[in-house]
């Protein structure tokens, strides 16, 4: 008791200093500088797409997405490596549940096709798309379903490695190409985005699903991973 | 030959035998002992004299030969050429001898050839430690305690000179022997230096009152490392002395206390001989002479001292008879040389070692005993503390208790809790501090 | 000049320099993906691509040293819209040394890992080797930030690869302190985003230093930035009192996981520290107090570090102590750097570098040590001098420039420190530097001293690989050799863009 | 005050609320969802004043860092909670071990 309060009276007005600190930084903020907004508008025509957010997320500041994709890589590789044994409790097959995920995954699956191809003018895009992706393979694994053992090695690697893959692919190609990287020739930048989400979308889907289920699926030849391509 | 010549075998002198001390290449040559003082022996022979610069290393560093070097570099071959042609049959021994053995040559030779201080002290330091590894080569236990004995006097000798060199730094930009010196005998805080000089190189020379682990090693080890004493940290100490040295007018006293010192080193030598030459009488039975050459190593460097001490005192007449002192240092250390390899031969280790040890011995005790009464006292303390926040039963005194009864050798730094507050803490300080 | 123009003949439409940078970031990614895909090789790629990067390290250094620093719009946008990539000689010194010790480090794995965990270590090292690679290039905040997770993600999954109890409870603690860490960092970079519109460095330099009419510089958003991305990044260089979690990962991770740790991750967060706080911060900073509290900070890490280095009773744990202290001596930078440029700057650098290879070289012995005889107790470790010379040696040396004995890396850079404090009469700050060297002296002799010594008892002796014994003391040997190329080392350092680094000399 | 201060200060209370939430609790799911709270006022924030002058369209930049952010933060939660369950199995409790007083 004492030592909480304690933590209490030493910790709490050190945090409202912060926040109070915090708030007066924020509220101090000088007018909203325009420039960049500004450039963002200007170059549009030249970006690929229409839309401003996935303008700068895959052509402006690409070079982030391209380490975000490996940051997702390498929470899998991560989550692999620590080699977990799956938990063994068999979802028994519920017959509500399998025929919902009958009904919805198609839909699902429309769905992030809709957000994929939304995304070059509206909001949507590789991820939003690509976490429905997941949540559907999520679900098609906890009503019991299972991947065939012949997709879980290479089949399934590949997979995953595709968006971040074809991403390498690009910057190597923008590199020789136009001696910058990604920087994608102007008539075909909408065509090299287009082919950028779609692969960055599966590979979202099914990492966020892999990491999902923790373990690395054929890994025994029993039990593993609901993915669904 | 052309200069050019000694010029590349100035510096291949020194990287030559660093290159052999690696173990794989040594492994692979024959006789690599012999093979590393080639180019010393090269330079010895040679009239030439040849100064080389080699700014991008160290501190821009150099090397140079001249006459005086020339003799020093004699006996030093000398010395190096006998060591190796006693040494030769247990080469194999150990695999770490011939690497040790050769650094140690290298940190020599670079200190002898070296024109600047920065080399100077690097080639010193890479020469004490490699002895004292070879010192620890198949060492018994008395051995090793005089090489640890060793080790703290290289330890404090090398932090005196690392002072100095400090100093030279803040005067000067230049490390060169002449510029340096000259720099540091005309500014008026010199004598810090001058006391940090002398006493570094007293201890690594072993002159008078700090020459308890010179013949601690010399009894204990083996007439190979009474040779490289002599060779390695004696002579380049005492090279060491002539080169650092500021000389001026005004420090007469110190001048005078290192005649003193020199004097009763002398008088101190003298003494233990003749006490051994009338109370042993078994002197040229067990390589006793062998024994009595530890003493007179340390009259020869209580001579050196009273030269030294001469020399402070008048530093003109010292100008003029300098370059009498390299063939004193060169031909004392080869007749040095000759008594331990006649006398040494088949001498064995005394039963009883120095009483130094006795001494040391009785001091470990003392500091134990002394060490054993703070850490009860300590305890006591404790206890009472731990009580006292007992009673009083706050936060403060549980997180001081955990750091008092910390077992598992953990830190009370390791809380989280705490440590995310501190870097709350920092995070506001920064802001702060920025504003 | 001849192989550039052959170069040229091929037609390509970019300098070589920009050939170099980009391979740097785009070759350890196309490991990554190939170990991920082909486990059965991923030695034989992870040693690879460890080797290339040597080579276009090499190649990248050869083009800056013949034309200048090194800028590269990625996208070809430029520096508010776009991504830029910088290299000069800094980044370039780190790059450097970090492809130098991943090599040895690979090298030395190829042997320490068995083929199960091999496939676990390579494509996460190889992720590592990227966030180091694209963070020294980055001249961004936000890519930084990007890049500081991945480094950070990697280094918490290597570490937890053993799966022994200490390893992972080390690496949970590891990991919630650097998420921490990153927060505060993006929140940093927040606040400097809607103050000035942009995240390039040079760019926010520019408006820093010379502020509009219409722009104030030091708000309270930019002082708010100061404390969190500086109390966030030292909390990922384990300065001293946030060294909590830097014993327990480093001491319990696989030895070459150790090695990269201390070597080259805690470096990566103290270079973006460095250089925010002399580009960007510059101006806030120039008050004494706040640089006096990192020097304060830097001190009393070399003292606790060191004195805690000496209590431990396990080799890995003084080694990871040893890397508290060490950073400490890092910190010396930011009192003594604003008066005294160049000679702290590259004191420092040289210290940064010299530390790399000393300590990994360190940790890969720790690692032999703890194969050849089962354990790392120091008081146990039986006349290794005879039994694993080579290793022995390697310790040896290595210690030697984690001292700073004359004639290695540590003592050129310590001596370089100790030339700027005393140049600024800071008595105080050679006093510390001297007790560190001298407490270091103590607890690389304590492990010297106890390899000399038969133990109580003996434990069975395992063979260890010729490989795992010469990288160490390759490593170790670097560190020494160091010691004699002082000058076109530091020669390096200076090249740089002047418009965006100020008075301080870089 | 306009909404996006409004909405900032929002973020700045989640922020300072996970930093409370990740020194008091001592279990490590709680230091992870404390740890996204954090996350969740970062970005607030960030997106937040993208738009502080009424008559202007919201700046995309922040949107897009915002999406970036997000990913990286689920990728370290989903480190966290596998090292987490990881940490539980081996050691029996899912404290870190100098908070496992009381």
């Amino acid at each position: 008791m004492n030592r909480n309060r304690l933590l209490l009276v030493v910790l709490l007005p050190l945090l409202l200093t912060l926040a109070a600190g915090l708030g007066y930084a924020v509220l101090s903020l000088p007018e909203q500088p325009q420039y960049l907004q500004k450039l963002v508008m200007d170059n549009m025509a030249e970006s690929g797409v229409s839309h401003p957010v996935t303008a700068v997320l895959l052509n402006f500041r690409a070079y982030d997405t391209l380490l975000e994709m490996m940051v997702l890589l390498l929470a899998l590789l991560a989550v692999w490596s620590f080699d977990m044994t799956d938990p063994k409790h068999k979802t028994a097959p519920n017959q509500v549940l399998d025929t919902l995920t009958r009904l919805l995954t198609p839909l699902l699956i429309l769905v992030t096709a809709y957000l994929l191809w939304v995304g070059a003018h509206a909001p949507g895009g590789a991820f939003q798309a690509g976490s429905v992706l997941a949540a559907s393979a999520v679900l098609l694994s906890l009503a019991g379903w299972r991947l065939s053992n012949k997709l879980t090695a290479l089949p399934l690697r590949i997979v995953l490695v595709a968006g971040p893959g074809v991403f390498i692919i690009i910057s190597a190609l923008t590199m020789l190409l136009e001696g910058q990287l990604l920087k994608y020739p102007v008539a075909q930048a909408g065509l090299y985005i287009v082919i950028l989400e779609t692969f960055a979308t599966l590979s979202i889907g099914a990492t966020l699903a892999a990491l999902f289920l923790g373990v690395r699926p054929g890994k025994t030849d029993k039990d593993k991973g609901g993915k669904h391509k | 030959m052309n200069i050019e010549f000694y010029t590349t075998t100035l510096w291949i002198a020194v990287i030559w035998p660093l290159l052999l001390s690696i173990p794989a290449v040594h492994k692979r040559l024959p006789w690599p002992r012999y093979l590393a003082i080639i180019p010393a022996v090269l330079l010895t022979v040679s009239p030439i004299d040849a100064s080389i610069n080699i700014p991008w290393l160290l501190y821009g560093t150099g090397f140079a030969i001249d006459g005086n070097v020339r003799w020093i570099l004699g006996a030093f071959v000398v010395i190096w050429l006998t060591t190796v042609s006693i040494t030769l049959p247990s080469n194999e021994k150990s695999p770490f001898s011939s690497t040790l053995y050769l650094l140690t040559l290298t940190g020599s030779l670079g200190a002898l050839l070296t024109t600047d201080l920065v080399g100077f002290f690097s080639s010193t330091t890479l020469m004490g430690y490699s002895f004292y590894g070879l010192l620890n080569q198949n060492a018994d236990k008395t051995q090793q305690r005089a090489a640890r004995l060793y080790l703290y006097f290289l330890i404090t000798a090398d932090l005196a000179l690392f002072e100095a060199l400090l100093l030279v730094a803040f005067t000067t930009q230049y490390f060169q022997f002449e510029v340096a010196r000259q720099a540091m005998s005309e500014i008026s805080s010199s004598s810090v230096y001058l006391y940090m000089v002398l006493l570094g190189f007293m201890l690594k020379a072993g002159i008078w009152p700090f020459y308890i682990w010179l013949t601690a090693t010399f009894n204990s080890g083996t007439r190979v490392i009474a040779l490289l004493l002599i060779a390695s940290p004696i002579t380049i100490s005492l090279l060491g002395l002539l080169r650092w040295l500021p000389l001026r007018d005004d420090i007469y006293i110190t001048g005078l206390v290192m005649q003193l010192l020199g004097a009763s080193a002398i008088l101190h030598s003298v003494l233990k001989i003749f006490t051994r030459l009338i109370f042993k009488q078994a002197l040229f039975k067990h390589g006793m002479v062998y024994f009595t050459t530890a003493w007179l190593l340390i009259a020869f460097t209580g001579l050196f001292s009273l030269v030294l001490g001469t020399a402070l005192l008048n530093p003109a007449l010292w100008q003029q008879y300098v370059y009498l002192v390299y063939p004193f240092i060169a031909i004392t250390s080869i007749t040095l040389t000759i008594l331990i390899l006649v006398t040494g031969k088949n001498h064995r280790k005394p039963e009883s070692t120095d009483d130094v040890f006795v001494l040391i011995n009785k001091l470990f005790h003392k500091l134990k005993k002394w060490h054993q009464t703070t850490q009860q006292l300590a305890s006591q303390l404790q206890l009472t503390v731990k009580s006292l926040w007992n009673n009083s039963g706050s936060f403060v005194s549980r997180q001081y208790q955990q750091v008092l009864n910390d077992k598992n050798n953990k830190s009370f730094l390791t809380s989280w809790k705490l440590n995310i507050t501190l870097f709350l803490i920092l995070g506001l300080a920064l802001t702060w501090l920025a504003i | 000049m001849a192989i550039e123009n052959a170069l040229m003949t091929f037609p390509m439409a970019f300098p070589l320099v920009s050939l170099f940078a980009v391979t740097l970031i785009l070759l350890p990614l196309v490991g990554v993906i190939c170990c991920f895909l082909m486990p059965r090789i991923s030695r034989t790629l992870g040693l690879f691509t460890s080797f290339a990067n040597v080579i276009s390290v090499a190649g990248l250094g050869w083009q800056i040293l013949e034309h200048d620093s090194y800028r590269h719009a990625v996208g070809g946008w430029g520096a508010p819209l776009g991504i830029e990539l910088y290299a000069d000689g800094l980044s370039l010194l780190m790059l450097a040394t970090t492809a130098i010790v991943g090599l040895a480090i690979s090298v030395y794995s190829t042997a320490y890992f068995k083929p199960a965990a091999g496939v676990r270590f390579w494509p996460i090292w190889l992720c590592l080797l990227t966030a180091l690679n694209t963070l020294f290039l980055s001249e961004d905040i936000f890519n930084l930030y990007v890049t500081l997770e991945l480094l950070s993600l990697s280094a918490v999954a290597l570490t937890a690869l053993t799966g022994s109890k200490e390893a992972l409870s080390g690496a949970m603690r590891y990991l919630l302190a650097s998420l921490l860490a990153s927060l505060s960092y993006l929140l940093g970079v927040v606040l400097l985003y809607h103050s000035f519109g942009s995240v390039d460095i040079s760019i926010l330099t520019q408006q820093m230093q010379a502020p509009s009419a219409t722009l104030a510089t030091a708000t309270p958003a930019v002082w708010a930035a100061l404390g969190l991305m500086g109390a966030g990044l030292m909390l990922k260089t384990a300065i001293f009192p946030l060294h909590f979690w830097l014993p327990p990962a480093h001491g319990s991770a696989p030895a070459p996981v150790s090695a990269l740790l201390s070597a080259l991750v805690i470096k990566a967060s103290f270079y973006i520290l460095l250089r925010l706080w002399f580009t960007l911060f510059e101006p806030l900073v120039d008050s004494q107090a706040i640089n006096s509290l990192l020097g304060l900070l830097g001190c009393t890490a070399i003292l606790w570090g060191s004195v805690q280095a000496i209590r431990q009773t396990r080799l890995k744990l003084l080694i990871a102590y040893s890397t508290v202290a060490q950073i400490g001596y890092l910190f010396l930078i930011f009192p003594l750097a604003p008066n005294m440029g160049s000679l702290a700057w590259n004191g420092v650098a040289y210290l940064i570098i010299s530390h790399a290879l000393a300590k990994s070289a360190m940790f890969l012995c720790a690692g032999n040590l703890l194969r050849f005889g089962g354990h790392d107790r120091i008081a146990d470790l039986d006349r290794v001098v005879q039994r694993l010379p080579l290793t022995a040696a390697a310790f040896a040396l290595a210690g030697v420039s984690i001292m700073g004995i004359p004639p290695s890396g540590g003592f050129i850079g310590k001596w370089l420190l100790l030339e700027a404090s005393m140049n600024q009469g800071r008595w105080d700050l050679v006093a510390v530097i001297v007790i560190g060297g001298l407490l270091a002296a103590v607890y690389i002799f304590k492990v010297i001293g106890y390899t000399f010594i038969p133990a109580k008892v003996t434990h069975e002796a395992h063979a260890v690989s010729a490989r795992m014994q010469w990288s160490a003391l390759l490593l170790a040997i670097g560190a020494v050799l160091l010691g004699f190329l002082s000058l076109p080392v530091l020669s390096l350092l200076n090249i740089s863009d002047a418009t965006i680094t100020s008075g301080v000399g870089l | 005050m306009n909404p996006a201060n409004f909405y900032a200060l929002v973020g700045i209370g989640l922020f300072c609320i996970g930093l409370f939430g990740m020194i008091i609790n001592s279990h490590l799911l709680r230091k992870i969802l404390a740890f996204n709270i954090m996350g969740s006022g970062v970005f607030l924030i960030l997106v937040a004043l993208g738009r502080r002058a009424d008559n202007m369209p919201a700046d995309p930049v922040p949107h897009a860092m915002v999406i970036t952010g997000i990913v990286v933060a689920v990728s370290a939660t989903a480190l966290a909670l596998t090292l987490m369950i990881k940490v539980t199995t081996i050691t029996g409790q899912a404290t870190l071990p100098d908070e496992d007083d009381k």
